[in-house]
């Protein structure tokens, strides 16, 4: 099995490397194969561990040591446990997909070779970060995917919009990374080390206030990763990279990191509920923040990214509720069908030609069924209507929240629920239905290739049938995560519950079709409702990016260039001149002394003959007047 | 108090004949008077019974240093004064009064708090030129023969100092004038 | 009225001050060394005196050096004088200036 | 020849120098190139007879120079020594090999030969004497490098470099003296012999005052804030080759000295001054890195950055434990290949364009991509990017001061976010963006001289990245013995406390038995 583990964990780097070397050269089709290939042979080997796991076994190794000095041992470690081959079989089917896709989608790219390097390293990289058995390889990890997310993000490096996009991503979780190495630091110097097994021991002999300390520092990494509001606006700004990438890294994997660092913390989170409720009031308050700017936003693809922000909050909700199973089945679930809607919304793109406001597009299932079917379908899951995947995981948070005592955060993602449905169809009836708006631009749009459509049949079909897999997954993981069963007390709460929900969120999706399906203009920031206070808020998503614009970085950089011109140049240098100068002055002045005119210098001497003889006396005095 | 009126009427007479050796601006008056101060300063050896030293002083001062500045200022235009630019003359007066009164207190200080002993002690009933000779032949041998010594080269100094040829200094030339005075002057050189 | 070493202290120092305001105030280098004669006469004094009044014959013996010096010190100064007198037709210490820093 | 395995790799590169007068203009950078390379590999023979299970000292030589006040010709590697005179030998080595310089090539490949035995010898030294007095050599060839080889403003800045430095240095040297007669004072012998040293224990208020004349000295040379003014205009006008030796090797001199001094002979000053040098290392990181995100110039961002990473170091430092000194020593070596590495891709931009102000600049990444790639890895190690060499060094001093302080550690931390911001945003001006400047559009990517230089320091970066084991091995067992030395040394309850007891912990062969 170790050899499984260890194929499933390098063929996407060989992959990458294969890639690499094609890098400076033109586009070639066997760099996209190859790559692909080699990720379906992680997914293979992925499967087959996930079929050894299932018989209860789990596979643990220690390939080398990583660093060892004092105290501290940090291998390379790789474990293959019930939560691991999870999230190892999500990343490799999503990857696998969206490899395959973008065959087809950087088709007439310059940077194909480029792409798929990046693309395989990042696979790579979230492997690594699954697989770690210990924090400091899950660093490795979270940091890699970091470096391909800046990568990918800024792919189209001509576009300055990309570019900043990229800086911003890396920045803002190098933000949250420093919380991440804190709490690394807090682990080992209290539990004396990083790998998972000890650390989850010891974690209960600590003190407490060291427990919260170590899961608030933990969560802030996972905020940066994951996108959690005050560090989200990257997420957003993170779609200027290619749609198969959006899909891959900022929908199904990457983002989802930070879910999987608490899940995997679980031990420690078990122990500090009241930061468990902080996470699950952030992940509540999440969702329906980043639900509302989707509802009024015109970017197609910032849309999908608000909706992925949201789900993620329902996440967290179940993670910060203890119900760790939940968080990641949901997690599972959302990646399916959240990757499909983006790939879908690549297609769409394509064929409008990078075209990405919805209002201008329209009537377009009558040129591409399959993205239109898909797309539904990715949509209908995504609102968690029965039986489709979303359901099961979306609607088990719901009810987490509602045993656990939590109505304030049931109602608020009740709510989110209702407007997910609303947002997510908006998309689709703008798209799809409707007059052909986008005829007014003269674009003539296209389906995609036939193989795309193949490739992301997978994603399809598991969003549709996830759900039914949910019992096998909770006898996988809960040999592992804390087995909590939420049933609603009494069958009848629980039937009003669920369909109430189920209504709720399918009268959302019919008032967004009734609303959006006849639309026949493209909106010109005139109307009443464009100019209203709350459209204007949301549009400008709050205005935050603007509140960091102002108060951080252009602060950041004024005080810098204070500090480098006024500062560094004008006192700290300036002292060191001026004391130089100072020297050089006094030669100049001196110099005088040494005329050359005898007089002078006998003046001078007699001068020097007085200070002398006055300090031997002086200290004779002095001396004298000690010795008495 | 014949000692008293004794040193009185020399002190007087000594800081009389240098104030004018330092004021005067005429040469010729500087040199008779200082050659009489010293005269003067040699009473005050006599008084203090340093008869073998009066002797010296005014044999050396006044025999010989005084001779050679006579002999020296012939060679210089002496009726010419030098332009003599005085600036800030307090501070002269003042530094020079300081710097005395110093040098006075370092001379008196281990006197004051009297932890000086006598190493040569005056021996009762011997002369004071016996008891000199006596010291200067034992303890200050070397010394006095090293200043017998440096009397010599001073005077083989002031002779070739004073001779001919002498009017070329090397160090205040350029190498250039050196080089082409090696061609003209030797053949004279040799003549000689 | 007695004469006390202080008496003759005094003297020295008076004698001193004259001689290093010459020092200090003469261009002609001729009387700048009159005045160095009259500071070694009032240290002289000065050796002399301690020499009487504390009974060592030492303070003789250091001025009977200083004399020595001094004579050795005119021998060699004159000859430089005149060496210098020859080359510049001058004795002003103003003109003196060839150690210019 | 492997006893005087150190006597050979300090003077042979002065000998070869030497003969260097003698050898043609044309033929002179094969020799070069030739000797450097020697020299490397009698360095990695070195590294191959070093024990990495002895924590002392190895290959130890001695010489009586003036026995009269103990100043012998003492030498010696230990694991944290080792590795910097292997860096020395290795950039001495790739800075001859991708030079490009054509102006009086011969005259600088014989000062680079003098400035390495300079450098091995400031490493190898064991004598205190010894020690200063290749240290002050090694300025003067630096001077000759930045003075005669520099841009417009070389004068002033290679006479700032020295003057500074060398202040700072005279204040050591008294140090030295103090020391010394210190030792006089206690033993009735006088030794400069810095093994002698460690087994004296000084009084603390006297360990006070030497420590702050050792401390200005290297605070210098690392160079700390505020005395790191010369370093901005020694990088601008230094040439490549210049930047590239004064980057990696120079600077360290500075922090090996707190290594190798201040830490084990002054245990209880060390602790007392613990936290205000970490301030100032906390304001060196972050101070230098916002100047950094202000420059213009992208050689000054290298440079400034430079700053910003000795902070860490020196905060790994005055961590006091094994795993803070271990990962400062790293870390020595991490900067110097990563800035080194930065500072060779600053001159092959700069032979293109003889420019280095990055508003010329934009979009090069499709013009020169492998230039990119390279710049963008050398970029990411010194991000401080897991798997890449800077990481681990980076990693280890925090976590060491860790330790100490939670505060500091959380405000040092920012380092990892400051330094994305500038060394981004350069590379985003640089690379990112379409080519606007025509004189861009016709760059040359890199040639044969550039890679043979860059591939050699992205392997090394990565390498010890990703398996920094046999290098960190005897770096750890070495400081554990430092650190072993300065808890015996310890006085105060308070140092005995910060420093950790390691004695139970396992076999140290004890670098010199204390008392």
């Amino acid at each position: 099995m170790e050899l499984y583990l260890y194929i499933a964990l390098f063929a996407p780097l060989v992959g990458s490397l294969y890639a690499s070397l094609f890098g400076g050269s033109p586009k070639s089709q066997h760099v996209g194969i190859v790559a692909s290939g080699l990720l379906f042979t992680s997914f293979v080997s992925s499967a087959l561990l996930l079929s050894y796991v299932m018989g209860g076994h789990t596979v643990h190794v220690e390939l080398m040591t990583w660093m060892e000095t004092g105290d501290l041992y940090i291998p390379f470690g790789f474990v293959v446990d019930q939560v691991s081959v999870v999230m190892m079989m999500v990343v490799t089917i999503v990857s696998t997909v969206v490899h395959i896709y973008s065959i087809g989608y950087m088709d007439h790219d310059k940077g194909f070779n480029r792409f798929f390097s990046w693309l395989s390293a990042f696979v790579f990289s979230m492997m690594v970060l699954v697989m770690s058995d210990n924090f400091a390889g899950l660093f490795i990890g979270w940091e890699g995917v970091g470096l391909c997310s800046w990568g990918l993000i800024g792919f189209w490096y001509q576009k300055e919009s990309a570019t900043w996009a990229a800086n911003e991503a890396f920045i803002m979780n190098r933000i949250a990374d420093l919380g991440m190495l804190i709490g690394i630091f807090l682990i080992y110097w209290n539990t004396g080390s990083l790998q998972y097994d000890v650390v989850f021991s010891e974690i209960g002999n600590l003190p407490l206030v060291v427990t919260t300390w170590i899961g608030i520092f933990l969560f802030i990494g996972a905020m940066g990763k994951s996108a959690q509001f005050p560090l989200h606006t990257w997420l957003a700004d993170a779609m200027e990279g290619p749609t198969p990438v959006s899909a891959l890294i900022h929908a199904a994997t990457m983002v989802t990191a930070g879910v999987y660092l608490v899940v995997r913390a679980n031990p420690i989170y078990d122990l500090i509920p009241n930061v468990g409720i902080f996470i699950a009031s952030l992940g509540a308050f999440v969702a329906l923040f980043a639900a509302s700017m989707a509802l009024v936003n015109r970017d197609m693809k910032r849309i999908i990214a608000y909706s992925t922000l949201s789900q993620l909050g329902y996440m967290f909700v179940a993670a910060g509720l203890g119900a760790y199973w939940v968080a990641l089945f949901h997690l599972m679930a959302h990646a399916f069908f959240k990757a499909l809607l983006f790939l879908g919304a690549g297609n769409v793109m394509h064929a409008m030609h990078d075209e990405l406001d919805p209002f201008k597009m329209g009537g377009l299932r009558k040129v591409m069924k399959g993205t239109f079917i898909m797309m539904t379908l990715a949509s209908v899951a995504l609102a968690g209507i029965y039986p489709f995947a979303g359901f099961f995981s979306k609607d088990l948070i719901l009810e987490v929240g509602f045993v656990e005592h939590h109505y304030v955060i049931y109602t608020v993602l009740l709510l989110t629920a209702g407007l997910t449905a609303f947002y997510s169809f908006r998309l689709v009836a703008l798209i799809f239905h409707g007059e052909e708006r986008y005829k007014l631009f003269g674009i003539h749009p296209h389906e995609a290739y036939k193989f795309m459509l193949v490739a992301m049949s997978p994603l399809l079909l598991l969003a549709i049938i996830a759900g039914s897999f949910k019992m096998t997954y909770y006898q996988l993981v809960t040999s592992l995560l804390p087995d909590t069963q939420y049933h609603v007390h009494g069958e009848m709460t629980y039937w009003i519950m669920t369909i109430g929900t189920q209504l709720f969120v399918i009268a959302a999706i019919v008032f967004a079709y009734k609303k959006y399906s006849n639309w026949n203009s493209v909106p010109d920031g005139s109307s009443k409702l464009e100019n209203s206070f709350g459209y204007k808020l949301l549009s400008n998503q709050y205005y935050i990016p603007k509140f960091y614009e102002e108060v951080f970085s252009k602060p950041y950089l004024e005080l810098s260039r204070i500090a480098w011109k006024q500062f560094d140049l004008k006192i700290v240098d300036a002292t060191v001149d001026s004391i130089a100068n100072a020297i050089y002055k006094t030669g100049e002045n001196t110099r005088d002394i040494q005329n050359g005119n005898l007089s002078t210098m006998l003046r001078w001497m007699v001068i020097g003959l007085v200070v002398l003889v006055s300090l031997a006396l002086a200290f004779t005095v002095g001396y004298n007047a000690v010795g008495a | 108090m014949f000692e008293a009126i004794a040193f009185y009427l020399f002190a007087a007479l000594t800081i009389v004949m240098f104030t004018i050796t330092v004021m005067t601006s005429q040469a010729l008056y500087a040199i008779t008077a200082m050659a009489a101060g010293m005269i003067f300063i040699s009473a005050f050896f006599f008084i203090l019974g340093a008869d073998f030293l009066g002797a010296i002083q005014i044999i050396v001062y006044t025999g010989a240093v005084m001779a050679l500045y006579a002999f020296g200022m012939m060679f210089f235009d002496t009726t010419r004064d030098v332009v003599e630019k005085r600036t800030n003359p307090q501070i002269v007066f003042v530094l020079g009064i300081l710097a005395a009164v110093m040098v006075v207190a370092i001379f008196v200080a281990p006197i004051v708090s009297n932890n000086i002993q006598a190493l040569y002690p005056i021996q009762e009933g011997v002369g004071n030129s016996q008891a000199v000779g006596m010291v200067l032949f034992t303890k200050y041998l070397v010394p006095f023969e090293l200043a017998a010594v440096m009397l010599l080269v001073a005077m083989i100094g002031g002779i070739i100092l004073a001779g001919k040829k002498m009017d070329k200094s090397l160090t205040l030339m350029a190498e250039e004038e050196i080089t082409t005075m090696d061609d003209s002057f030797e053949p004279q050189a040799g003549g000689h | 009225m007695e004469i006390t070493l202080t008496h003759y202290l005094v003297l020295s120092t008076i004698l001193f001050a004259i001689g290093l305001i010459g020092v200090m105030r003469r261009k002609n280098l001729l009387m700048l060394f009159f005045a160095t004669e009259i500071l070694l006469n009032a240290t002289n004094i000065a050796f002399a005196a301690i020499s009487y009044y504390i009974g060592d014959l030492s303070g003789q013996m250091f001025a009977f050096f200083i004399i020595a010096i001094a004579a050795s010190e005119v021998a060699i100064g004159l000859g430089l004088l005149i060496v210098w007198y020859k080359r510049t037709g001058k004795i002003d210490l103003d003109q003196m200036n060839s150690m210019r820093g | 020849m492997i006893d005087h395995i150190l006597t050979l790799l300090i003077f042979f590169p002065a000998l070869a120098a030497m003969l260097g007068f003698v050898v043609t203009k044309d033929s002179m950078r094969a020799y070069g190139i030739a000797v450097a390379f020697i020299e490397f590999v009698l360095s990695l023979w070195l590294w191959y007879a070093y024990d990495p299970m002895i924590s002392g000292m190895q290959f130890m030589e001695s010489m009586p120079l003036i026995p009269a006040f103990g100043i012998n010709y003492l030498l010696g590697v230990d694991g944290i020594s080792l590795f910097i005179i292997i860096l020395s030998t290795f950039f001495t080595l790739i800075g001859i090999a991708s030079l490009t310089e054509t102006r009086r090539l011969k005259d600088l490949i014989i000062t680079l030969l003098f400035l390495e035995m300079t450098m091995v010898g400031v490493f190898a030294a064991l004598d205190a004497i010894v020690f200063y007095v290749f240290w002050e050599l090694s300025l003067v060839p630096m001077l000759y490098i930045i003075g005669a080889w520099g841009g417009p403003l070389r004068i002033y800045a290679s006479i700032k470099f020295f003057l500074y430095t060398f202040t700072g240095s005279l204040v050591m040297l008294v140090g030295m003296l103090f020391m010394a007669y210190f030792y006089y004072q206690a033993t009735g012998q006088w030794s400069f012999s810095i093994l002698e040293w460690y087994r004296l224990i000084l009084p603390e208020n006297f360990q006070l005052w030497l420590f702050a004349a050792f401390f200005l000295g290297f605070a210098i040379k690392v160079p700390m804030f505020p005395f790191h003014t010369w370093l901005p205009y020694a990088h601008g006008q230094a040439p490549t080759i210049g930047s590239v030796i004064l980057a990696a090797i120079l600077l360290k001199m500075g922090t090996y000295a707190f290594v190798r001094f201040s830490l084990p002979l002054f245990p209880d000053a060390s602790v007392f001054f613990m936290f205000p040098i970490a301030i100032i290392a906390i304001i060196m990181i972050i101070y230098t890195a916002m100047v950094a995100y202000a420059q213009e110039d992208i050689k000054q961002v290298v440079a400034y950055s430079s700053v910003s990473h000795m902070g860490v170091i020196i905060l790994g430092t005055f961590a006091l434990n094994v795993e803070g000194v271990s990962g400062s020593v790293f870390l020595m070596l991490a900067h110097g290949v990563v800035s080194g590495a930065l500072f060779l891709l600053v001159g092959v931009i700069y032979d293109r364009r003889h420019t280095k102000m990055m508003s010329e600049f934009g979009g090069l990444a499709s013009v020169m991509p492998r230039y990119a790639t390279i710049f963008g890895i050398m970029m990411m190690a010194s991000v401080g990017l897991p798997l890449t060499i800077n990481f681990v060094g980076e990693f280890l001093c925090l976590l060491g001061f860790y330790k100490q302080s939670h505060m500091l550690t959380l405000t040092a931390g920012v380092a990892i976010i400051v330094g994305a911001i500038y060394m981004l945003s350069a590379y985003k001006k640089m690379f990112f963006g379409a080519v606007t400047n025509e004189k861009n559009k016709n760059l040359k990517d890199l040639n044969r001289t550039e890679y043979l230089g860059l591939i050699p320091l992205v392997i090394v970066a990565i390498w010890l990245g990703v398996y920094p084991k046999p290098v960190l091995e005897p770096i750890n067992n070495s400081v554990e013995s430092v650190i072993q030395l300065m808890h015996d040394k310890a006085q105060s309850p308070e140092a005995k406390a910060r420093i950790p007891d390691l004695s139970g912990k396992n076999e140290i062969i004890p670098m010199q038995e204390a008392h």
